[in-house]
Parts: structure tokens; C-alpha cells; sequence
């Protein structure tokens, strides 16, 4: 019971606070809780399977981009349906095509995705509709950008949550531990890794859709920025992408930490942000959640001695 | 405090670029006694390289050149030092507009300046006019603005948009043309996003109208690094002139390849980079005659002055272009504070109807836009030197046909 | 009637068929072993009935469903469970879990207590039952081997096929796994079983089929087949190790 | 007409392949996927820019001594920071993923040492930048100089690795890194050498690109890209197929952009590269396996 009270108590207490802070406190708050939600969509596709998605972007730039394209033609709640069924459609039919693709070329393809996104809707805005740069005046506060983006984040925790238990859950870190076992198991690959890509795109486009209204002003150079892809890795990977609540935990402090070194290091930025990146990979390989439980572990050794 | 220490000397390793935050921050002064002026400009991403030709170093100059002098003045005569609030927006607006948050709500600073960027302008214009801040945009190059300084009241738009660009540019050609100097027939190439866009959006009926004949219209995705395909096709199309809606690499890039193949139209015309100080060593000195966008009035005094005075500052010239606008927009700032304090409702309103006197000239802005721009420049005798609008005082007269590379 | 049936089984990589025009049949509840020197197909055979790897030619059929030309998930589905000739297990997930994946997803496809039920009886079957909760990485060879074959069970399956499932075991061991694969045997399954320790063959398989250069060389009762001159031509002339 | 494309194509294209060389040789050898491969390539630009403005020191002589330095970098960069990756990974796949996160790291270490120190400018220098006539299609000599370092650099890689001891140790360790111990063979200098090599064509590439392109602090990841595309295509560790790859992709950027729209070349890179990546994955002169 208390695994769902706490959060609940949680989300509620998240809620009520804008009504205490400043504007910049909303501001974090919106950041944290977008990068939550990415790190969390992510890992629910990529944390259990370990395809390692850097088309994180391509999803959220192409939220963005709905938005940008709808939002005088349709209502705001459609639009953002419909950002979901494009992110959707554009996931089952890259992955219909990708999701053989193992390792690095998954990687490397992933990344070439958010590159070639762009590139096209580049082209067909010069080409086809003659404008680049395309304004979003919605009437829509910080605070409810903020409540929309709390509610997809406590979404997508509670979906991860709901699948872990699930069969696809299961069929999911099958899939990640070894494919052959998974098959001769009886699991679907193409069917199980489909369902968890397209969840997952479609929680990124909305992601997207739902903070475009903060920018203004879309145009695919400013939208598909490949640094959140990485991100979004880097977060996921030092919480520990293959438990609920790792990506959450490493979203936070590293969204933080990038805040505080730009605001006081505006210079040496970067330089800072690589040794972190290079002190995660070497000292916390496996998250933050695992490192902990390896600490507290030790104080009882006894799966030690199982190991050959 | 452990914290200080390790944070002074991490401050240490960041050698020399800017040192304002940590000059102004390490002064015992008591609040109240400054003027706190906050920024959020891209020091790292693509951004980074536009905001640290144009945009930073002329606030550093700036802030530098007003705490030698005092500080700035107040209605009441007194000065206050200015203490500056940096912060990297990463060339991403979500950290902008999160910066801007910032700067408003928590730093509580009593002036913002603006990024670089038409879009990152356009992302904080909501926020500046809901927390009340005057918003100089200058290096923001948009046919809308005059909706939108209706739309928020305290911005104020400075570099004019893609039409006017492109109109000017048909002026000089056509002038040309009819003196029969350059046949009708043009070659352009513009860039895939917002800025190429708007000026080749601007340009194409510009041309119609004035009896051009677009021989060669093509764009080219941003982050092209090849142009050899590109400039033979423009070569072989018959065009007497050349006309590039570009940005830094893409206008040096072209140069080099035309000059390696030996391209010679009559009318090169470049756009973002053909002003910049590394122009002339790009074409390896044989910039003479080309076209850029934008200009200054080189022979003025005070034009004259600020490159000095920028030069021994940051190292190296300014950019002929939005460089001169930008250290405008701050001397407009500093005197409108002058006049009538910090208030910002006053102070949108003295920048809305003032007249200020600047390195550009005198400045008066019209439905709060700059409209006494320069369009076209050309490389005349060593120095980028307005062209056009020909009345316009300070115009020189445009060189075509442009002399052989 | 026949329960599994291998029709004229062909495999071609590149030049070469690993398998070639292959057919035996196997009645429900019988146990057989396939033997033959290294290289000579079995494994082969094994991933054409377990759908690893598509038949080139040939019909395979599980108590007269086609197997042939279906997905490894629908094979497994369709009742066929295996083990690896290189232990599989899935090391991030406990044993428990490494067993319910089949009894999920395999035949008969339960879900929540049944699943729980079936697969710890699975373990209690290989004798894993008290350490059901722990890491499958932290676990020995034998016992990732045991489990293998609990994840095996946990299916429900029509057929078995076991793939050297008994190699690497110490003699202790061995007499373990001969007596588990009995009582398996005993309790109605039907078990296809690739083995070269031939006391075990001996010990449980009536009737071995022996492959060669990827042809069935013998079909018969094991006694005759071990005596068999062309079996024993085919051992001596291709087998290397023992 | 075709054959301005096919000019100009081949010396794009060489440029391109002279880029690849390096990261196939660490990604194939090392098994390092080195995302920061692009600014080793800036750095090494800036360098012999700052040689040649400071100095006066020409491109082609520094070039050398940029290569020298690059094969140190890479030497310490692998035993400092990839070794104990190996290490950790004990051959299995997580040395793909923290790779990817620790040269990541140093995509921004990097980048931001070259902000701190060159400052966000362009850069550009002019050498060697007229025109030589091939075949009467007007090419830049620098383009030209950078064609040759490709066809020399990529010759003596091949033949290197086909005829020498020193190269069938690589290849073994390429193909199998595995069982490359069990004939002798010491993987992890063999490994390291390999990355130092790659890192010393990635310096070369970038002594050359120096020569003839607008470059900035924040431009390595487009190095990485193309890098990957032309790795990707012509198999990975695959030198003759990296060259193949590097052509054929000048020749098919120079062909969209004469011949349907210079917008989509970009989009026809990645376009088929993903092709490449979902019908051959092992590249397109990689056997089959």
C-alpha cells in the first residue's frame, strides 16, 4: 500500500507547490519534471531491452513541431492527440523496419533518425510549404505547461510501473537479457519490442508537444537539438534505467548539477559536464539505485558466496 | 565554507574570456548600490559561435566602458556601478527561458539584455513582457516585427527583416542593371532555415518585379560543408550575379570555392560572415567588391571610435553589421536610464519615444523598430562600407562589376 | 500414428547442407536419442524443429500441425521446448523468474499464481525449489543447467529437445540428470535428446536415430545401432574427441 | 557536365573517406565507439590554424608533427580512460554502451578546452586555395592536397594491414578478439595501437579539413557524423570499405546537388545510410556473416 500512497502524497504535494515558489523555482520544476519524463519514456523502451535509442529527439522535435504546425487549426487537446498518434505511427514504422537492428547499429541508426527527421521537415517546409520558423502563441500558463508535464511524468512512472508487472514487462527484460531464450520462449520479439517503442515515442512526442508552448518560436534546428537525446541517456543510465525509479532519480540531480554549472561556470561549462559524464560511466556503471544496493548489501554478504 | 574556495579556484581555470561575474561579484558592495543587468547568452552550442562575434562582446564592452566611467547615471545624477548576472543558455531555448525565469523571479535584476538569435528573441519576448522588462532585440532579423512590437509593447526590434534586405538588394542590382553593367539574369542560393528562408521568401518577388530573371534558385541544408556542385551550377548558369542567403561557413565557404575555381560574377553578394572582421583574410585579401548584408558607415567618427575602442577591448574588430546595432541598443539603455531611472514602464516608454545619440548616429526608433538600417554593404578599399539605402547619409556608391578575385 | 514427424528435412548454408533430406518420426511419450559425430547436423536438425533456423526444404509437424515456416515464439507456442548446447540463462533475473518466463509465454501461457505455480514446480522438479529467489547469474554450471531445463519444463511442452544437455557433468551429476530426464520420461513426455555420453543413451533411450554428413545413417533400436558397422564407421572415421 | 560531378565528387569524397579512416580503425580494432572522434578531429584543426597564424608554420609542414601528436593523445587517452572500460567489460557488450558514455564525456571535455582556448569563432585560412584544372573541372588545390593524404594514408593502411606481421596481428584482433590471445598475440597493446593510429588519421583529417573548410569549437559532432555514415557503410574496421564508402558517398552528395536539389543532399546521406544499416548491416563491402 505504501508504494502508492507515497507517490501519490507525492505528486499531490508537487501539485500545490507553484503556489510557493518563485517563477524561476517553476521554471526547474517544469525542466525537472520534463527530463523525468523523458529518462522514464525512455528507459521503458530502452532501460529493459538495453536498445541504447538516441532518437530521443526526433520524437520530441516532432511533438514540437505538431504543435507548431496545429495549434491555430485545431483545439489544444487535439493537438496533442494527435502529436501522440504521429509520434506513434512514426515509431511503428521505424521500428517495424529497426528493431532487428542490434547494438551499436541500433545506436548509431537511432541517432541517424533524428538527423534525417529534421533534414526532411526541413526540406518539405522550404520546399513544399515555403516557411521555416513557425510561431506558437497558445494561452497557456507556465503553471499548467508545468501540471501537464507533472501528469505525463506520474503517467509514465505509473505505465512503467503497470508493465514491469505485466506480461510485457517480463517479455521486455527476456528480451534484454538474451533474444534467443525470449523466442524459444514463446515471446513475439517484433510484437513486445514494437508495443514498448511505440509507448514509449509517444509519451516523448507529447513531452515535446507539451513544453513547445514555453519557445515560442519551432524551427527544426531549435527543436531537434541532439543534446537531448544524450541527455536523456546519461539521466536514465546513472539512475539505473532498468528499475522504475532510477531514471527519475538520475534525471534530478543531473538536471540540477547542468543548471548550476551553466549558471556559475558559463565558461567552463562544457569542461565540467564531461568529466561528470566520464565520472558517471567510471564510478556509477550501473546507477545510482544499483550502487546503493550494492552498499547496503555488503553488509550482508551471503550472494557473494553464490558467485563461481 | 569548503564551497567558496573550490568554487574560486574552478573560476580560476575559466582564464580570461570574461571575468565581469567574478570582478563585479568579489565587490563589497552593500544592495542598492549597483544595477544589476542580467543575460543569458549561448557560450556553448551552435549558437555560441553568432553570440561570441556579435552579441557578448559588446555587453562586456559595454559594461566595461560605463564602470570605468562611474557607473550609470541616474535621473538624480548619482552612479551606480552595474553588476552583471551571466548565465549559458546552451543554445537551447528550454535553459533560455528557464535563464530568463531566473534572472526575473530569483536574481531580481533590474535590466535584461537580449540573447543572440531571432528565435531565442522570439522565446523570451511572453516572459521579458509578462515580468515588464524592456526588450532591446537586436540581433533578431524577422519581417514580423511590427506585429510583434504591437504584440509585446516593451519590445523593441532593431535589425530590420528579410524583405528589407532583399529590397535593398534588388535596388543595387537593378540600378546596375539598367546602367548596363549586369545583365538580368541572377544566381541564388539560400540556406534551409528561418533566416534564409525569410530573405529568399523577401527576394524572389523582389526580383520578379524588378524584371530579374532567377536563372538558379536553389536551397541547401544547413551544415553543408561542400559548395563545389553548388557554385558550378551557379557559374554555368549565365548570371551576372551571384547571391548568397547565407550564413558564416556557408558565405566563406562559397568564396574560397569560387575563387579556387575561378568564378568571377560581377555581383558576389554574401550574407551573415561577408561583414566580419576575418572576411578580408578568408578571401585571402582579395575581398574587394564583394556584397554582404548589413554595412556601417565607415567614415564616421563614432563608428570609427567604437571599432577602436572594441578592438583594444576584445582583441579584434567587430562585425560590420548587427555589432554596431547592438553597442547602439546598450547606449540607447544607458541614456534612457539616465533620463528617466529604472522603472520599467518609464523606461520602455523614453526607448520607445526618445531620440538617443549613438556610434550608428542618432537613433529614434519607429512603432518601436529600428528602421534607419544599412541593407547592403560592400568591401571598398579595406573597410565594409554601406551601399545601400544609396540616399541614406554616409552611403558610398557600389562598385560593379566587382574586379576579378 | 506419429507425434512428431520429420519429412525430408533439408538445411543448406552456402555449399553446404548441414542437414540433408532428413525424415524420422517420434510417437507421443517416446524418448529417442540423436547421435552422430560432430558436425554431422544434429544441432542443426534440433534449431529446424525449434524454428532457430528456417528448413531450406522439408515439412516438420507436431501431432499434425505444420511446424515448418513458423516463428521460433509460435514453435514454442505450438508446444516445443528446448534447452542449448551453450547454457542460456538469463542472469539479471532470478530463478524464479528465469522459470515463469515459459509457463508465461510458452504453451499454455498462464499469468499470475498459476504462472508462480507452475514454474516453482518446475524448480522443485530439477531440485532448485529453495534457492527460487536468487540471482540466475550468481548460480553454478550444473545448476544454470538444472534451471535450463526447469525453464524447459516450465513450458508444459508436447516435446523436449535437449541438446547435450548431460555434457560437462561430473559422474555424480550425470546419474543426477540420467535419473531427472527418466522421470520426466515416466511422467508421459514426449523427449528428443542429442547426446554423446552413450551410457546415457544406453541408460534411457530405446531407440536412437544417427545422423552422418547430415543424412540419417540408422534408425533403430539403440543395442543394434551402437553395433551397427556403419554407425561405428561413421564415429571412428569423424570423432575426434570422445 | 558529368564529369564536373564525377570530379567533383571523387575529391569530396576523398575527403570524406580520409575523415573515416580513423574512427573505422578504432572502432574495428579497439572496439572503441568513439563519439568524441570528431573533436579530436577540431582540435588537431586548431592546432595547425594556430601553428599557421602564430608561427607561420605551413599545414603540410606541421601536418607531420599534428599526426605524431595525435597518436600520443589517442595512446594515453586509451590506456587512461578505454583501458579500464575493457578492462570492466570483460569482452562482453557493455563495453558498446559505456564507451558511447565516456568518449561522450570527452566529446564535452574537449569541446569545451577548445572554447576556453580558440575562443566560439569561425576559423577559416586561406592556403592553397587556387584553382588546379583536372580534366578541365576547376578543383582547390588544398581539396586536391587533401585527396592525396586520402589515396596515400588509405594505400599504405591497406597494404599495411595485408602485408605485414604488424598488420595481421590487427586484423586477428579485429576479427577475433576472442581467441586472438591464444596465438600470442598481446590484445591490448594490439588495441591501443589501434586506437593511437586512428587518433593520428583523425588528427591528419583534421590538418587537412583546416586547410580548406570554415570550421568552429562547436562543429566536432558533424566530423562524428559523417565519420560514422562512411564507417557504417563501408563495414565496420573495414579500411578499403571505409574509402569505397567515403566516394561513394562525394559522388552521391555532388550527384543529388547538381542533379535533383543541393537541399536534400543531407537527407540523401542519412537516407542511405539507413538504408545501408537495414539491408547490410556488415556494410556494403562487408561479407555477409
Amino acid at each position: 500500500m505504501i508504494r502508492i500512497l507515497l507517490p501519490l502524497i507525492g505528486l499531490a504535494l508537487l501539485t500545490v507547490l507553484p503556489n510557493y515558489i518563485s517563477d524561476y523555482g517553476l521554471g526547474l520544476l517544469i525542466g525537472a519534471a520534463t527530463y523525468v519524463t523523458l529518462a522514464s519514456a525512455w528507459a521503458l523502451f530502452s532501460g529493459q531491452t538495453h536498445y541504447i535509442s538516441l532518437a530521443t529527439v526526433a520524437f520530441y522535435g516532432t511533438g514540437a513541431y505538431t504543435v507548431a504546425v496545429l495549434n491555430e487549426a485545431l483545439p489544444y487537446p487535439a493537438v496533442l492527440a494527435c502529436a501522440a498518434l504521429i509520434g506513434g505511427a512514426m515509431a511503428l514504422v521505424v521500428g517495424l523496419s529497426t528493431l532487428r537492428l542490434q547494438g551499436v547499429y541500433f545506436v548509431i541508426f537511432s541517432f541517424g533518425l533524428a538527423e534525417l527527421t529534421r533534414q526532411l521537415i526541413t526540406w518539405y517546409e522550404v520546399n513544399v510549404t515555403g516557411t521555416l520558423g513557425r510561431y506558437i502563441f497558445l494561452d497557456i500558463t507556465t503553471r499548467q505547461i508545468y501540471w501537464q508535464m507533472l501528469a505525463l511524468g506520474a503517467a509514465t512512472l505509473a505505465l512503467t510501473a503497470w508493465i514491469n508487472r505485466s506480461r510485457l514487462g517480463l517479455a521486455l527484460r527476456v528480451i534484454g537479457d538474451d533474444e534467443t531464450v525470449a523466442a524459444h520462449s514463446g515471446i513475439n520479439l517484433a510484437r513486445t519490442k514494437l508495443i514498448a517503442f511505440v509507448l514509449s515515442a509517444m509519451i516523448l512526442t507529447l513531452a515535446g508537444a507539451i513544453t513547445s508552448p514555453r519557445y515560442v518560436y519551432v524551427e527544426p534546428a531549435i527543436v531537434f537539438n541532439p543534446t537531448v537525446s544524450f541527455l536523456t541517456v546519461i539521466m536514465a543510465l546513472l539512475g539505473g534505467a532498468n528499475r522504475l525509479w532510477g531514471p527519475a532519480l538520475g534525471a534530478v540531480p543531473l538536471f540540477l548539477a547542468f543548471e548550476y554549472l551553466s549558471s556559475n561556470f558559463p565558461d567552463t561549462y562544457p569542461i565540467f559536464l564531461g568529466l561528470l559524464f566520464i565520472g558517471v560511466v567510471f564510478l556509477v556503471p550501473n546507477g545510482l539505485l544499483a550502487k546503493l544496493e550494492t552498499l547496503t548489501a555488503r553488509k550482508a554478504p551471503q550472494t557473494k558466496e553464490a558467485r563461481t | 565554507m569548503t564551497g567558496i574556495s573550490r568554487r574560486a579556484a574552478l573560476r580560476a581555470l575559466s582564464f580570461g574570456v570574461t571575468s565581469t561575474l567574478a570582478l563585479t561579484a568579489g565587490m563589497a558592495l552593500a544592495e542598492g548600490d549597483t544595477v544589476k543587468i542580467g543575460y543569458a547568452v549561448a557560450r556553448t552550442g551552435p549558437s555560441a559561435t553568432g553570440a561570441g562575434i556579435t552579441t557578448i562582446p559588446n555587453y562586456e564592452l559595454w559594461v566595461d566602458s560605463v564602470n570605468k566611467a562611474g557607473g550609470l547615471t541616474l535621473p538624480d545624477g548619482s552612479k551606480k556601478m552595474i553588476e552583471v548576472v551571466e548565465y549559458d543558455n546552451r543554445s537551447a531555448n528550454q535553459d533560455l527561458v528557464r535563464a530568463i525565469e531566473r534572472l526575473a523571479s530569483q536574481d531580481k535584476v533590474d535590466l535584461i539584455l537580449p540573447p543572440w538569435g531571432t528565435g531565442a528573441n522570439l522565446a523570451i519576448a511572453p516572459l521579458m513582457a509578462k515580468f515588464g522588462y524592456p526588450q532591446l532585440a537586436v540581433t533578431a532579423v524577422t519581417d514580423k516585427a511590427p506585429e510583434f512590437a504591437a504584440r509585446w509593447d516593451r519590445s523593441f526590434w532593431m535589425l530590420g527583416g528579410g524583405h528589407d534586405y532583399a529590397k535593398g538588394l534588388v535596388d543595387v542590382l537593378a540600378a546596375a542593371r539598367d546602367a548596363g553593367t549586369i545583365n538580368g539574369k541572377v544566381a541564388v542560393v539560400s540556406v534551409a532555415d528561418g533566416f534564409g528562408i525569410d530573405l529568399i521568401n523577401g527576394a524572389r518577388p523582389a526580383f520578379e518585379e524588378a524584371g530579374f530573371e532567377l536563372v538558379y534558385d536553389k536551397t541547401y541544408p544547413l551544415g553543408t560543408s561542400d559548395f563545389a556542385a553548388l557554385m558550378s551550377e551557379a557559374q554555368g548558369s549565365g548570371a551576372d550575379s551571384f547571391v548568397a542567403f547565407s550564413y558564416p561557413p556557408g558565405s566563406f565557404g562559397m568564396t574560397k570555392t569560387a575563387q579556387s575555381m575561378g568564378y568571377n560574377p560581377k555581383v558576389f553578394y554574401i550574407s551573415v560572415g561577408g561583414a566580419f572582421p576575418i572576411y578580408p583574410g578568408v578571401a585571402d585579401g582579395k575581398a574587394e567588391g564583394v556584397m554582404a548584408i548589413g554595412g556601417v558607415n565607415a567614415d564616421s567618427p563614432a563608428i570609427q571610435d567604437y571599432f577602436a575602442r572594441h578592438t583594444e577591448f576584445t582583441g579584434k574588430a567587430p562585425d560590420s553589421w548587427a555589432s554596431a546595432i547592438t553597442y547602439a541598443s546598450l547606449e540607447m539603455l544607458e541614456q534612457a536610464v539616465e533620463r528617466v531611472g529604472l522603472d520599467h514602464a518609464a523606461l520602455a516608454a523614453e526607448l520607445s519615444g526618445g531620440t538617443f545619440e549613438t556610434v550608428i548616429g542618432e537613433v529614434k526608433l519607429e512603432d518601436n523598430q529600428l528602421r534607419d538600417l544599412w541593407w547592403v554593404g560592400q568591401w571598398q578599399g579595406g573597410a565594409f562600407r554601406a551601399v545601400n539605402p544609396g540616399d541614406k547619409d554616409g552611403a558610398s556608391a557600389p562598385v560593379i562589376p566587382k574586379p576579378e578575385w | 500414428m506419429s507425434f512428431l514427424s520429420i519429412k525430408g528435412a533439408v538445411k543448406q548454408f552456402g555449399g553446404l547442407r548441414a542437414v540433408d533430406g532428413v525424415s524420422f518420426t517420434l510417437k507421443k511419450g517416446e524418448i529417442v536419442g540423436l547421435l552422430g559425430p560432430n558436425g554431422s547436423g544434429k544441432t542443426t536438425l534440433i534449431n529446424l524443429v525449434s524454428g532457430a533456423l528456417p528448413a531450406t526444404a522439408g515439412e516438420i509437424r507436431l501431432n499434425g500441425q505444420r511446424l515448418t515456416g513458423l516463428r521460433r515464439d509460435r514453435i514454442a507456442r505450438a508446444g516445443v521446448a528446448r534447452t542449448f548446447q551453450l547454457v542460456r540463462i538469463l542472469p539479471s533475473l532470478s530463478l524464479i523468474e528465469n522459470v515463469k518466463i515459459t509457463a508465461v509465454f510458452g504453451h499454455n501461457a498462464h499469468w499470475g499464481r498459476a504462472a508462480e505455480r507452475v514454474a516453482r514446480e518446475a524448480l522443485e522438479m530439477v531440485g532448485l525449489s529453495d534457492r527460487a529467489e536468487a540471482q540466475a547469474g550468481d548460480l553454478t554450471y550444473i545448476d544454470q543447467k538444472r534451471l535450463e531445463l526447469a525453464r524447459a519444463l516450465a513450458a508444459e511442452p508436447e516435446i523436449l529437445l535437449l541438446d547435450e544437455w548431460l555434457a560437462g557433468l561430473n559422474p555424480t551429476e550425470l546419474s543426477e540428470g540420467i535419473d531427472l530426464i527418466r522421470k520426466l520420461h515416466q511422467g508421459g513426455l514426449t523427449i528428443l535428446m542429442v547426446e554423446h555420453i552413450i551410457d546415457a543413451v544406453r541408460a534411457l533411450c530405446p531407440r536412437v536415430v544417427v545422423m552422418n554428413s547430415g543424412q540419417l545413417i540408422a534408425d533403430e533400436a539403440t543395442d543394434a545401432a551402437l553395433s551397427d558397422p556403419s554407425v561405428i564407421t561413421a564415429y571412428l572415421g569423424g570423432e575426434v574427441d570422445a | 557536365m558529368l564529369m564536373t560531378t564525377l570530379i567533383l565528387g571523387l575529391v569530396l569524397g576523398g575527403t570524406y573517406a580520409l575523415l573515416a579512416l580513423g574512427l573505422t580503425l578504432q572502432y574495428g580494432i579497439a572496439r572503441i565507439m568513439n563519439l568524441a572522434y570528431g573533436e579530436l578531429t577540431l582540435a588537431a584543426a586548431f592546432l595547425v590554424v594556430a601553428f599557421f597564424q602564430g608561427a607561420g608554420l605551413s599545414p603540410l609542414l606541421s601536418l607531420p608533427a599534428i599526426a605524431l601528436a595525435g597518436y600520443g593523445a589517442g595512446w594515453l587517452l586509451y590506456q587512461v580512460m578505454m583501458r579500464p572500460l575493457v578492462a570492466r567489460s570483460g569482452g562482453s557488450g557493455r563495453l558498446e554502451v559505456d564507451s558511447i558514455l565516456a568518449t561522450f564525456g570527452l566529446l564535452f571535455l574537449i569541446q569545451g578546452v577548445l572554447l576556453v582556448s580558440f575562443g566560439a569563432d569561425f576559423t577559416s585560412i586561406s592556403y592553397l586555395d587556387r584553382g588546379v584544372s583536372v580534366l578541365g573541372v576547376s578543383v582547390a588545390l588544398n581539396r586536391l592536397i587533401a585527396f592525396g593524404i586520402c589515396i596515400l594514408a588509405g594505400t599504405a593502411l591497406v597494404t599495411a594491414l595485408r602485408t605485414t606481421s604488424w598488420g595481421l596481428r590487427m586484423r586477428a584482433v579485429a576479427l577475433t578478439p576472442g581467441s586472438a590471445p591464444l596465438v600470442g598475440i598481446d590484445v591490448n597493446r594490439v588495441a591501443r595501437q589501434g586506437f593511437a593510429l586512428g587518433s593520428a588519421l583523425a588528427a591528419i583529417g583534421g590538418a587537412s579539413v583546416s586547410m580548406y573548410q570554415t570550421f568552429s569549437a562547436t562543429d566536432g559532432v558533424v566530423f562524428t557524423m559523417k565519420a560514422l555514415v562512411i564507417v557504417i557503410m563501408g563495414g565496420v574496421g573495414n579500411v578499403p570499405g571505409a574509402l569505397a564508402a567515403g566516394f561513394a558517398l562525394g559522388l552521391l552528395e555532388t550527384f543529388v546537388a547538381t542533379a535533383i536539389d543541393p537541399g536534400l543532399t543531407l537527407a540523401a546521406t542519412f537516407a542511405i545510410f539507413l538504408a545501408v544499416l537495414l539491408w547490410r548491416p556488415q556494410g556494403l563491402f562487408g561479407a555477409r556473416s
